[in-house]
């Protein structure tokens, strides 16, 4: 499997996003944001960080950047793209989830464990995790509180979009979300870092499932 | 400022935070009045900050050698040998100053240029630290410091991609006149990719590289050479804001540039900007440079050549190339939307010569100007409150009635207190390096690839320092060397940032002199060499008192296999509880 | 000419930065505060013939960039001077 | 009463957003964009008799917590309207 991930200037969670999917078993490449095209990848990552200093928006200034309109692309062509933290702001952003991300209620950057339900196994990144397993991965954010109009709210219910919910809200998310999808289910954004937790050493390795579960799936295909 | 239309005067030397006998030193030395730039420079390079006017005969003696020292004092980073040609460069320092002026800001821009100072030779930051002392937090002055000195922390390490895995802070009344703000960042290198700051070669380019130049921070090393007072208020515009973004392209373009040959030299413009960099540069290749201002890329209109000079805007680096290599270093930096501009050409006439619109605004000898810097053997004298502080008869202490309600008191002070809501503000976890997180003795950084780890902690009792300043110095050391060993590592050598009140009082040189004396005893006897460090004087209001005696202190120290190390929370039930030591 | 643009967020949005503000200005004895409304104020140099062309174009930069139209509202005035 | 504060940074005082903003705008075709700045735009409610005492009132607060007066300006317009 080869994943991309995509290198905004201020990425900063893009080495640690590389190094989760490699130990998992794929071949990743980084792809500079000015690139015109995603090139011959199976999955994209848009990783974590502070994109454009986070100035303005978080996530607002990345949208335009040129590899954007590529990865719409590939996004609707029903491929996996999975977005953490500044990757998550981005996509709603650019338009591919609903919703906004705001200030944290705390007003604070916030950067500890949470603990996370698995609300759908139906997605790419969440078929090897069982469905409303709790799982312990950290978020470390300053706007990271959830936020859609309550007709929103409700088609993300109806439609099984709700990926992760916060069993302890950090932030004060609207529903507990900590993790959203698109309809179809191969486009997820999410707030806390599950790269973080891919090997013992780290405190856990509740993460590691969800770049395994992309592997299988992309395998499977 | 219109400093343009000042004559150059003893008076406007004085103003500019100069003595007498200094300015009579100058015009010794250059013969003739010197230039309303030159005068700015000599102001700033003979500051205490950057001269280390009153400190450096009390620096020399600290242990500085050991097998594993790459690289000691006098650069911009020190740096130790890890093993397998791998190394770690480190360094703390302190924005004491301007951190009290404006809490968030100045605490950014200090993050914001020890990192510079450890990417500079060539290590990428792989894990930050802070110390920070305040005053109680009944005082919303006080609160409003402390929420703003975390806030810029958190904001431009999160914001860089450097987990900041440890720290300490302290609060005590004594601090709430001077809030102390020290930084501390570490860098991993391959021993053959270091670069150190040294401007060689004759007709190699010097090239600035990285932020605009604006009116920031003009003066800022003479301001953190003087005790505040009611006007320091009026100095506030000269304020420095930090760009940690632009921070993060300049070290992505820099690590880049430094897989190339194209770089001879390279340093960070700290404090004193391009006066203090393009000095030391040159002064340690004992070379010369001929710099042409109308090329510096300024954010401002009409910036005269003194302005130019003692800027401090931030996220700015000078480097001396190859020749041939300008454009290759210009793609480079486009690359990552950032200004790289050749400023001037190395000479070897030992002079720097700085020139704007076709004529010469300073022509300076570099050497008397950085080697013959005032050196100060202040008087000291022991303080008379020692005596009294010393014979404190602990016999009139009684035991409280209530056990329980004291320790509950004592958990509950802010200085003892979890630190927990300050370390949840910084992203610790960044890089997926930090195996200890927060919370624990040191903080342990692994490195990929191997087993290894890096362990680091940040100390100062500086209450027992001002009790006792030989024994309070010793302490800190061996507090430091304890934490890394309880951590499972080997403690390898410190960066010290001594902290300390007016050196001209002779009772706080006093307790420099022996907070010195006490930390070079300790690291002799631990054989933990110093291999960087910074000193911060004047931490006091005039009329209100200096802080406590601060000489705080930051141990590295290597664990060969990370699966072998210790955190100090009880691990379960039924297991066994020793005390150890005297 | 210059473009100034308010970007507010829309009714109904909770804005914590707001009612944080409110809470501290309470604290502070201005309890004749009685709410606080956080937005962003950004002025724009835009080189353009015309006010309301200045006005058009300035509506383009807030529908790409300047404002998220899922929470918040702008609001645009133009001034000849420069 | 409204009360509307725009605080902005003080004239020579760097502005990384407004920066970084200006270069987006630019790389979106916006080259007629030439210089962006970024505020605060802060709305409050005061209760006040008059516009005066509520200009008054929040230029109190202007300089106890709205604006950082060490790198910013704030300037305060009051309508009627509540
Ligand atoms: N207390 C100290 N202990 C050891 N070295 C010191 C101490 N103070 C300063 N130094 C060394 O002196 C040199 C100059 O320090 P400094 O002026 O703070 O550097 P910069 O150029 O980054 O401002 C540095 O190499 C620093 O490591």
């Amino acid at each position: 499997m080869n994943v991309g991930v995509v290198v905004f200037p201020g990425s900063n969670c893009d080495h640690d996003c590389d190094y989760a999917a490699t130990l998992a078993g794929a071949n990743t490449r980084f792809i500079w944001h000015k690139e015109g095209s995603v090139g011959n990848v199976d999955a994209i990552i848009l990783p974590g960080g502070f994109s454009y200093g986070d100035y303005l928006r978080c996530g607002a200034i990345a949208k335009n950047s040129p590899v954007m309109a590529d990865v719409i692309r590939f996004a609707s062509e029903g491929r996996p793209v999975i977005g953490i933290c500044n990757g998550f702001q981005i996509l709603l952003e650019s338009g591919l989830l609903p919703g906004a991300l705001m200030c944290n209620n705390t007003l604070r950057f916030l950067c500890r464990n949470t603990s996370l339900r698995v609300e759908t196994t139906r997605t790419p990144f969440t078929r090897k995790y069982r469905q409303s397993q709790v799982i312990n991965v950290p978020v470390a954010h300053h706007d990271g509180s959830y936020y859609a109009d309550e007709h929103t709210l409700q088609y993300l219910d109806a439609h099984d979009m709700v990926v992760f919910r916060y069993q302890d809200n950090p932030n004060g998310s609207l529903g507990d979300i900590a993790g959203i999808c698109n309809e179809k289910g191969n486009v997820l954004g999410m707030m806390p870092h599950p790269e973080r937790v891919v090997s013992p050493e780290l405190g856990g390795t509740d993460g590691a499932p969800l770049f395994e579960s992309l592997l299988e799936y992309v395998v499977s295909l | 400022m219109s400093a343009q239309e000042k004559t150059v005067s003893v008076e406007l030397a004085m103003e500019f935070g100069l003595s007498r006998e200094e300015y009579d030193k100058i015009l010794q030395i250059m013969g003739r009045t010197p230039t309303l730039t030159e005068l700015g420079i000599f102001s700033v390079m003979w500051s205490e900050h950057c001269s280390y006017k009153s400190s450096r005969i009390h620096l020399k003696g600290f242990p500085t050698e050991a097998p594993w020292v790459v690289q000691g004092p006098g650069e911009n980073a020190g740096v130790i040998d890890i093993g397998d040609d791998e190394c770690v460069a480190f360094k703390i320092e302190s924005h004491n100053h301007p951190s009290f002026i404006e809490p968030l800001q100045g605490a950014a821009t200090g993050v914001g240029g020890i990192l510079r100072d450890v990417f500079t030779m060539g290590a990428r930051p792989i894990a930050a630290m802070n110390s920070l002392r305040f005053g109680e937090l009944d005082n919303p002055k006080n609160r409003y410091l402390f929420s703003g000195v975390v806030k810029g922390i958190g904001w431009y390490g999160n914001c860089f991609g450097v987990p900041t895995v440890g720290g300490e802070v302290y609060f005590d009344d004594q601090y709430s006149t001077n809030p102390l703000v020290n930084a501390f960042a570490l860098g991993y290198v391959k021993k053959d990719k270091i670069f150190l700051g040294r401007a060689d070669g004759v007709g190699n380019p010097v090239m600035y590289v990285g932020a605009k130049t604006g009116r920031d921070g003009i003066h800022g090393a003479t301001m953190a050479s003087a005790d505040f007072d009611e006007n320091s208020e009026e100095k506030r515009p000269t304020v420095q804001v930090g760009d940690p973004f632009t921070e993060k392209l300049l070290l992505e373009a820099c690590l880049e540039l430094m897989q190339t040959d194209h770089i001879i030299g390279i340093q960070d413009m700290g404090a004193a900007g391009l006066t203090s960099s393009s000095f030391e540069m040159a002064d340690r290749a004992g070379m010369g440079i001929e710099m042409w201002l109308d090329n510096i890329p300024c954010r401002e209109e009409g910036m005269t050549p003194y302005e130019m000079m003692l800027s401090e805007s931030q996220e700015r680096m000078l480097m001396v190339v190859r020749q041939g290599s300008e454009d290759a270093v210009k793609a480079i930096f486009a690359k990552w939307d950032l200004d790289a501009e050749v400023v001037g050409r190395v000479t070897d006439d030992g002079r720097m010569r700085i020139i704007w619109q076709g004529q010469t605004m300073a022509d300076l000898e570099i050497k008397p100007l950085v080697e013959a810097a005032p050196i100060y053997d202040r008087p000291y004298k022991r303080g008379a409150y020692l005596d009294e502080v010393q014979s404190f008869d602990f016999n009139t202490i009684h035991a409280p009635a209530d056990l329980s309600d004291t320790l509950l008191r004592l958990l509950g002070s802010p200085t003892i207190a979890s630190k927990e809501w300050v370390y949840q503000q910084y992203d610790h976890q960044v890089r997926t390096n930090t195996v200890i997180l927060p919370g624990s003795d040191a903080a342990l950084v692994r490195i990929k690839g191997g087993k290894k780890g890096v362990a680091m902690t940040t100390d100062c009792n500086s209450r027992f320092c001002y009790l006792n300043p030989y024994e309070g110095g010793k302490a800190t050391v061996a507090e430091g060397a304890r934490n890394i060993a309880c951590s499972g590592a080997k403690p390898l050598a410190i960066s010290d940032c001594l902290n300390f009140g007016n050196p001209q009082k002779p009772e706080t040189m006093y307790q420099f002199v022996e907070c010195v004396r006490g930390i070079k005893d300790a690291c002799r006897e631990l054989n933990i060499p110093v291999i960087s460090g910074n000193v911060s004087l004047y931490n006091e209001t005039s009329g209100k008192g200096a802080v406590y005696p601060t000489p705080t202190v930051s141990t590295v120290g290597l664990i060969e296999d990370i699966d072998l190390r210790l955190t100090q929370d009880f691990k379960q039930a039924g297991d066994h509880i020793f005390l150890l030591g005297a | 000419m210059l473009a100034r643009v308010y970007v507010t967020l829309k009714n109904g949005v909770l804005d914590p930065q707001g009612k944080a503000i409110l809470g501290s200005l309470q604290d502070l004895g201005f309890e004749d505060a009685s709410d606080v409304r956080v937005g962003k104020y950004i002025e724009v140099q835009v080189d353009a013939t015309s006010a309301s062309a200045a006005k058009e174009r300035v509506a383009q930069m807030c529908q790409k960039l300047l404002a998220n139209t899922v929470i918040e509202n702008y609001r645009i005035e133009v001034t000849e001077e420069s």
